[in-house]
């Protein structure tokens, strides 16, 4: 490109580097983490001061719902996992089936996680619906927090699953080989992360009784 | 130049004193050794520089100064602040309401005002108390600063020592008008304060509707001359046909008495087209029907 | 320094087996049982049921980080970074929270 | 001369707009920011200029009130997410960094284009809310809840204009970070890197942890805005005092992103001008990952008198005074370093001086804030005018213009008028303190900040700041004159080294080749700053 002639430095910012793309992603899940992060602190203080409220709105949450999220999610972290053993392997085919498995488990988060709000929202439970604004205030407040988080966590869902979908097509095209498999490796870290902040969101939002 | 008119005045002054004290020293030295050795060493004076890669002594002593300085100024700082936060049981209470763009006070026999008096010598306490956004109860004479937070309770308290008018002024930034949001203390000694509240408080010839504007700076917000400030001028209000948007829906009103009042307890539910919603709070709280209906009178007579 | 050459294959990448995969997901399937059970059935244990809860679920993060993220064959340095954002992280909140506790 | 002729230049290599806009070489880069940032400091401090117009006197003078809450307002928007934070990382630590380190780029060529095209549209959207609805927002740069959730004016653009601009911070110090740990040239041990290498490790580190939590926060507030939820807001359940946290626990280690950089710039010009190593490289060194790290931890200090419980203010007030200890140690290492050596006074040393006399004065007001009983008096006055501006502009803004000075020949090849540049220095320097130094004292005499009117007692210092304010004027336009007319000479020879300084960057042409180096660097025997072992450097 641009660097087509002249000295050619031994560490140069165009040659590829694996391991600065390893942990160029890593620093990119700590600023994720932090921005969950900021929501988390609002839940606890929200939750500090309006203790009963947040009981009382959590049994209004389907625990086997939740639970069954968890399980599909925990079983696509193995799958993305397996994913990137099969590809150091050289085995590219079964690399793909597995992304695929775990683009198809993002999704069926995804259709489960619609029928738990659709049937908040069909209950006014939204905010900014009439039945939300009559809420007491702390419910309303558990209620806020509850769309905003797993929002931007579904958000989170949808993005990954998209990445993921790119690794299984590159892959396929020769792109992501066993010896080249930084992107898998990246898009997997991604997709554990989308899992960790679940691990936390389930308990407190599900299990809270 | 400064007036230092309560018993913190003392502690806090200190404080700064100290703190002043050792950093213009430091400020002043560390100048002058640095101008003095760009002097010194100036390239003329100084053509070859002897490499100094540092002193582990001299490391350890600018940071085991500096720590114990700065310790000493916490300590102050702290020393000085105790006793603000420390109220004096038997204080006299006071409430002060402060809105977009007034404060108002309110005494324990139920007299409301917009400025402050006080008696010399006798703690104070103040229960802060805002009805919009934030706003700050500043006394500089004082040195006394707290903040106003809506839904939560916080309070100050001084005991004034010399007797006079001081100045109040809004310290937390809280709209358009936050600069002109003043007031002051009158610090009366303990006859004088007697009288004061010996004085029956409404002895005016105002209309009781216009009192009542004004103590709920209503005023501040609405005009009587048909300027436009932040909300509709009163004058010719009453009567008079408007659109209004309620729930999203324009539609066409008259004004009259439950308009009014609706308006004064739920000002969000018929928003006046041009105006914004949100920026009036509810006063069904603070305004009896029989004071709403006084105000109602008022803008009546307001053509 | 080594970044001398392209760093496609510096060190040799730990590959872990499917059956590290499968044990892995085992465990976190277990602890999820153990945390839904606890908090469903156990809600006499109230403030603890949360404490467990959130305990559970660092113990699972743990795991999914360790052996899922191949934290456990990583440099160190990673691991010390992790490290420093969850200090940072907890010491935003014990500070947030000394205030609310002292309302 | 011959090996100027046979290579080109970055500037050289490729023509016409596109191949700026979408370049990845990162002096181009670090060049697109700094015309950017150049004009929106332009317009930030005309903004300044028409507030002090405005407190000339008591009364209207120029604009109605609710003109001047939107004039401070973004002023404190400009200067803040525009300007300051971005400026020496951006333009320098860009340009810079790699060189000094002996690579050519940095680690993720092309993410750093996005930070910038990020950054632009982030400015483009503040801008905008000049043009539709109620005008720009009138809340403060703070946007404290729950007024900028109840105004008419554009809070929420604003508002996503800052989230927006804050990815570009968290992009660039990523790439810092990766390219610190990846791309040294063989040999640049990390103690034998640079000071300004250093300071930027520490920046980054607060960009990429810091700045999540602000952007989340701004979120909120824009929910809060459009659905109408109760999150801030107390009349429908919020609490304000929590938006404070957030919105502190982010802008307080900002503090620290303005000033390490600074700090990183003053390490390299005072050697070079001493012509000796620096005094205490490591001290100097980790002292900026100390206040990086204790500069989390004192956001509180903003907030001791918005009710917060006692212990939280004694925490936080202790806290805040820790981070003077290694801001000291800088100071005492910077003075130490004159000690002894071969002093050669040019504009660059100047505004250093400048620096540490003024951020002396910022940082001992800053004590003066930290202190529990001073700051229930001074918080919100113009005290906290005074000591943000010495901090930011008498720091950050002199040490950004003295960089600019000390690298301007080696990024353009040219050299302005030196005598010029140093009249200009002394205008700049008393108009500036001038200006700021009068607010302190209306601060100690109890002037709220935010004022649009002010009582008559407060006259006559905010009468001497806005002619101040009008000393400074002049000395910024002979001293951006004077730079924009050594940019107009014709067939300048600066060669590589003007300064005799000795990192990396001096080895190289000026302006540097696209591949920023014509030779292998060469890293001197001892730490970086070993002028007895300086490499050789022909032309
Ligand atoms: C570049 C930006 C910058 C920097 C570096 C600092 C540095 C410091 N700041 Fe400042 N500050 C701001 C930018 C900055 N600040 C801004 C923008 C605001 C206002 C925000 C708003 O409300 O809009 C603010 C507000 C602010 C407040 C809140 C005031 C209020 O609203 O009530 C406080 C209170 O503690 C404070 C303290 C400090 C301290 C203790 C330091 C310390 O880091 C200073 C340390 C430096 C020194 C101490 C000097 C050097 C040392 C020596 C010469 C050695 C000798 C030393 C000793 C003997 C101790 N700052
Ligand atoms: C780096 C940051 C920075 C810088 C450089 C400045 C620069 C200036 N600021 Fe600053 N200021 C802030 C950051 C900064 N400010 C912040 C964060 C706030 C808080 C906002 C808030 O409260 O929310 C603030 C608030 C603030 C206030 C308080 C407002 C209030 O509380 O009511 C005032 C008042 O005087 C002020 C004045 C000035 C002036 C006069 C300048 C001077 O530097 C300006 C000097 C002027 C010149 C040097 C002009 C010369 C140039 C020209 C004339 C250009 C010609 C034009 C073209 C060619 C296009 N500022
Ligand atoms: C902070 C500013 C503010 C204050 C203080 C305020 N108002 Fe209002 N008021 C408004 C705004 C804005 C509107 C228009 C939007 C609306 O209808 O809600 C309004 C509308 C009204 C209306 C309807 C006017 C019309 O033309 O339909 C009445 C009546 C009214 N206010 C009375 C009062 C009274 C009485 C008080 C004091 C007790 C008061 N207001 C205090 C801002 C304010
Ligand atoms: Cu009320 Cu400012
Ligand atoms: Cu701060």
């Amino acid at each position: 490109m641009e660097h087509a002639h002249g000295l050619h430095l031994p560490n140069s910012g165009h040659n590829r580097d694996d391991e600065a793309s390893k942990m160029g992603m890593w620093l990119f899940l700590f600023t994720e983490l932090l921005l969950f992060g900021g929501l988390f602190i609002v839940y606890m203080v929200y939750r500090m001061l309006n203790h009963e409220a947040f009981l009382l709105s959590s049994f209004e949450l389907n625990v086997w719902l939740g639970t069954i999220n968890t399980v599909v999610l925990l079983v696509s972290s193995m799958t993305i996992a397996m994913s990137i053993t099969a590809i150091q392997k050289g085995n590219s085919a079964q690399s793909i089936r597995l992304l695929m498995t775990t683009v198809g488990l993002s999704l069926l988060f995804l259709v489960i996680k619609y029928f738990e709000w659709s049937s908040k929202i069909h209950h006014g439970l939204f905010p900014g619906m009439d039945y939300y604004n009559n809420l007491p205030k702390g419910e309303a407040l558990f209620f806020f927090l509850y769309f905003m988080m797993t929002g931007l966590h579904a958000l989170h869902i949808i993005i990954g699953g998209i990445l993921i979908g790119v690794v299984a097509y590159r892959t396929k095209k020769g792109e992501v080989t066993s010896k080249k498999y930084t992107l898998t490796e990246n898009a997997g870290l991604y997709w554990h992360l989308v899992d960790l902040i679940w691990i936390y969101l389930f308990p407190l939002f599900y299990l809270i009784h | 130049m400064r007036t230092s008119a309560s018993t913190f005045a003392q502690g806090v002054d200190f404080s700064l004193y100290v703190i002043a004290g050792i950093s213009i020293f430091f400020l002043i030295g560390i100048t002058i050794v640095m101008l003095f050795f760009v002097f010194r060493y100036n390239k003329k004076r100084n053509p070859v520089a002897s490499n100094i890669e540092g002193s582990h002594k001299l490391e350890i002593i600018w940071t085991a100064v500096p720590t114990l300085l700065v310790m000493v100024m916490f300590y102050y700082g702290w020393m000085g602040y105790k006793p603000l936060r420390t109220v004096p049981a038997g204080a006299l209470e006071v409430t002060a309401y402060g809105q977009m763009w007034k404060f108002s006070f309110e005494y324990p026999d139920g007299r409301l005002t917009d400025s402050l008096v006080v008696p010399i010598g006798k703690p104070v306490k103040i229960n802060l108390v805002s009805r919009d956004v934030l706003h700050s109860l500043f006394i500089p004479a004082f040195r006394m600063k707290e903040d106003m937070v809506p839904g939560k309770n916080n309070f100050l308290w001084f005991e004034a020592t010399e007797k006079g008018r001081f100045d109040i002024l809004c310290a937390e930034y809280c709209g358009q008008l936050h600069s002109y949001m003043l007031s002051s203390v009158t610090v009366l000694d303990e006859a004088g304060y007697n009288q004061w509240l010996a004085t029956a408080s409404s002895i005016s010839e105002e209309h009781p509707g216009l009192t009542l504007l004004k103590q709920n700076a209503c005023l501040t917000c609405h005009s009587q001359d048909g300027s436009k400030i932040i909300g509709p001028s009163f004058k010719g209000v009453f009567g008079k046909t408007e659109i209004v948007e309620s729930e999203g829906v324009e539609r066409e009103i008259v004004i009259d008495e439950a308009y009014i009042s609706r308006s004064i307890k739920q000002p969000n539910a018929d928003v006046v087209k041009g105006y914004l919603k949100g920026l009036m709070v509810s006063y069904e709280a603070v305004l009896s029907d029989e004071q709403i209906s006084q105000i109602t009178d008022y803008i009546k007579t307001l053509k | 320094m080594k970044q001398n050459k392209d760093h496609s294959e510096e060190g040799t990448a730990h590959i872990s087996s499917f059956r590290d995969h499968w044990s892995t997901l085992v465990t976190l399937l277990l602890l999820t049982i153990v945390t839904v059970v606890i908090s469903v059935f156990g809600a006499n244990l109230a403030a603890l049921s949360v404490a467990t809860a959130l305990l559970i679920a660092t113990v699972k993060v743990i795991v999914v980080a360790y052996y899922f993220m191949h934290l456990k064959y990583e440099k160190k340095i990673y691991t010390w970074l992790i490290l420093l954002v969850v200090v940072l992280f907890a010491a935003f909140t014990i500070l947030t929270a000394l205030e609310y506790y002292n309302r | 001369m011959t090996a100027v002729s046979t290579h080109l230049n970055f500037f050289q290599t490729k023509k016409g707009i596109f191949s700026w806009i979408f370049s990845v070489d990162h002096k181009r880069i670090a060049l697109l920011y700094f015309y950017s940032l150049i004009t929106f400091f332009l317009v930030g401090v005309t903004l300044g200029l028409l507030m002090r117009y405005e407190l000339l006197n008591p009364g209207k003078d120029l604009v109605e009130a609710k003109t001047y809450n939107q004039i401070f307002t973004m002023h404190g928007v400009i200067m803040i997410f525009l300007f300051i934070i971005p400026s020496i990382p951006a333009v320098f630590g860009n340009f810079f960094l790699p060189i000094m380190l002996g690579t050519d780029d940095v680690s993720f060529p092309r993410l750093n284009l996005l930070s910038w095209w990020i950054y632009v549209i982030g400015a483009l959207m503040a801008l905008s809310t000049l043009l539709f609805g109620d005008g720009p927002a009138d809340t403060g740069w703070t946007f404290y809840a729950p007024y900028s959730v109840k105004t008419g004016t554009n809070v929420t653009m604003s508002v996503l204009a800052a989230f927006v601009i804050g990815f570009s911070s968290i992009l660039t110090g990523l790439n810092f970070i990766v390219t610190i740990h990846r791309l040294r040239t063989p040999g640049m041990t990390f103690l034998k890197m640079p000071l300004f290498a250093w300071s930027l490790y520490a920046t980054s580190w607060i960009q990429l942890l810091a700045t999540p939590i602000i952007g989340i926060t701004l979120l909120m507030i824009v929910a809060e805005r459009v659905l109408g939820v109760g999150l801030f807001d107390p009349s429908i359940g919020g609490d304000p005092i929590l938006y404070q946290h957030l919105f502190w626990i982010y802008s307080h280690p900002a503090v620290y992103i303005m000033a390490l950089p600074a700090f990183g710039v003053i390490s390299e010009m005072l050697p070079t001008f001493s012509q000796r190593t620096i005094f205490g490289y490591k001290a100097i060194a980790f002292s900026s990952l100390a206040i990086a790290f204790v500069g989390y931890f004192i956001w509180g200090h903003h907030m001791f008198t918005s009710g917060m419980s006692g212990t939280a203010r004694f925490v936080f007030s202790m806290l805040t005074f820790l981070v003077a200890i290694p801001t000291a140690i800088k100071v005492f290492n910077w003075v130490a370093t004159l000690y002894k050596g071969s002093i050669n006074v040019q504009p660059p040393l100047l505004y250093t001086l400048a620096f540490i006399f003024q951020f002396m004065i910022g940082g001992f007001t800053g004590l003066v804030l930290g202190a529990l009983a001073t700051d229930i008096h001074l918080h919100d006055t113009y005290f906290v005018v005074g000591h943000f501006h010495y901090v930011m502009f008498g720091g950050t803004g002199f040490a950004f213009f003295g960089a600019l000075h000390y690298w301007y020949p080696k990024i353009w090849g040219k050299m302005y008028n030196i005598k010029v540049a140093n009249v200009a220095f002394v205008i700049f320097f008393i108009g500036f303190n001038m200006l700021y130094f009068p607010m302190l004292i209306a601060g100690l005499m109890g002037m709220p900040r935010r004022y649009y009117d002010y009582l008559p007692e407060f006259h006559l210092p905010n009468m001497i700041s806005t002619y101040g304010s009008w000393v400074l004027a002049v000395g910024l336009i002979l001293m951006l004159s004077n730079l924009v007319a050594g940019l107009l000479k014709k067939n300048q020879n600066v060669g590589r080294n003007p300064w005799n300084g000795i990192t990396l960057e001096w080895q190289t042409l000026s302006p540097p080749p696209l591949e920023n180096f014509d030779r292998m660097p060469e890293i001197p025997l001892n730490g970086p700053y070993d002028f007895e072992h300086k490499p050789e450097i022909k032309d």
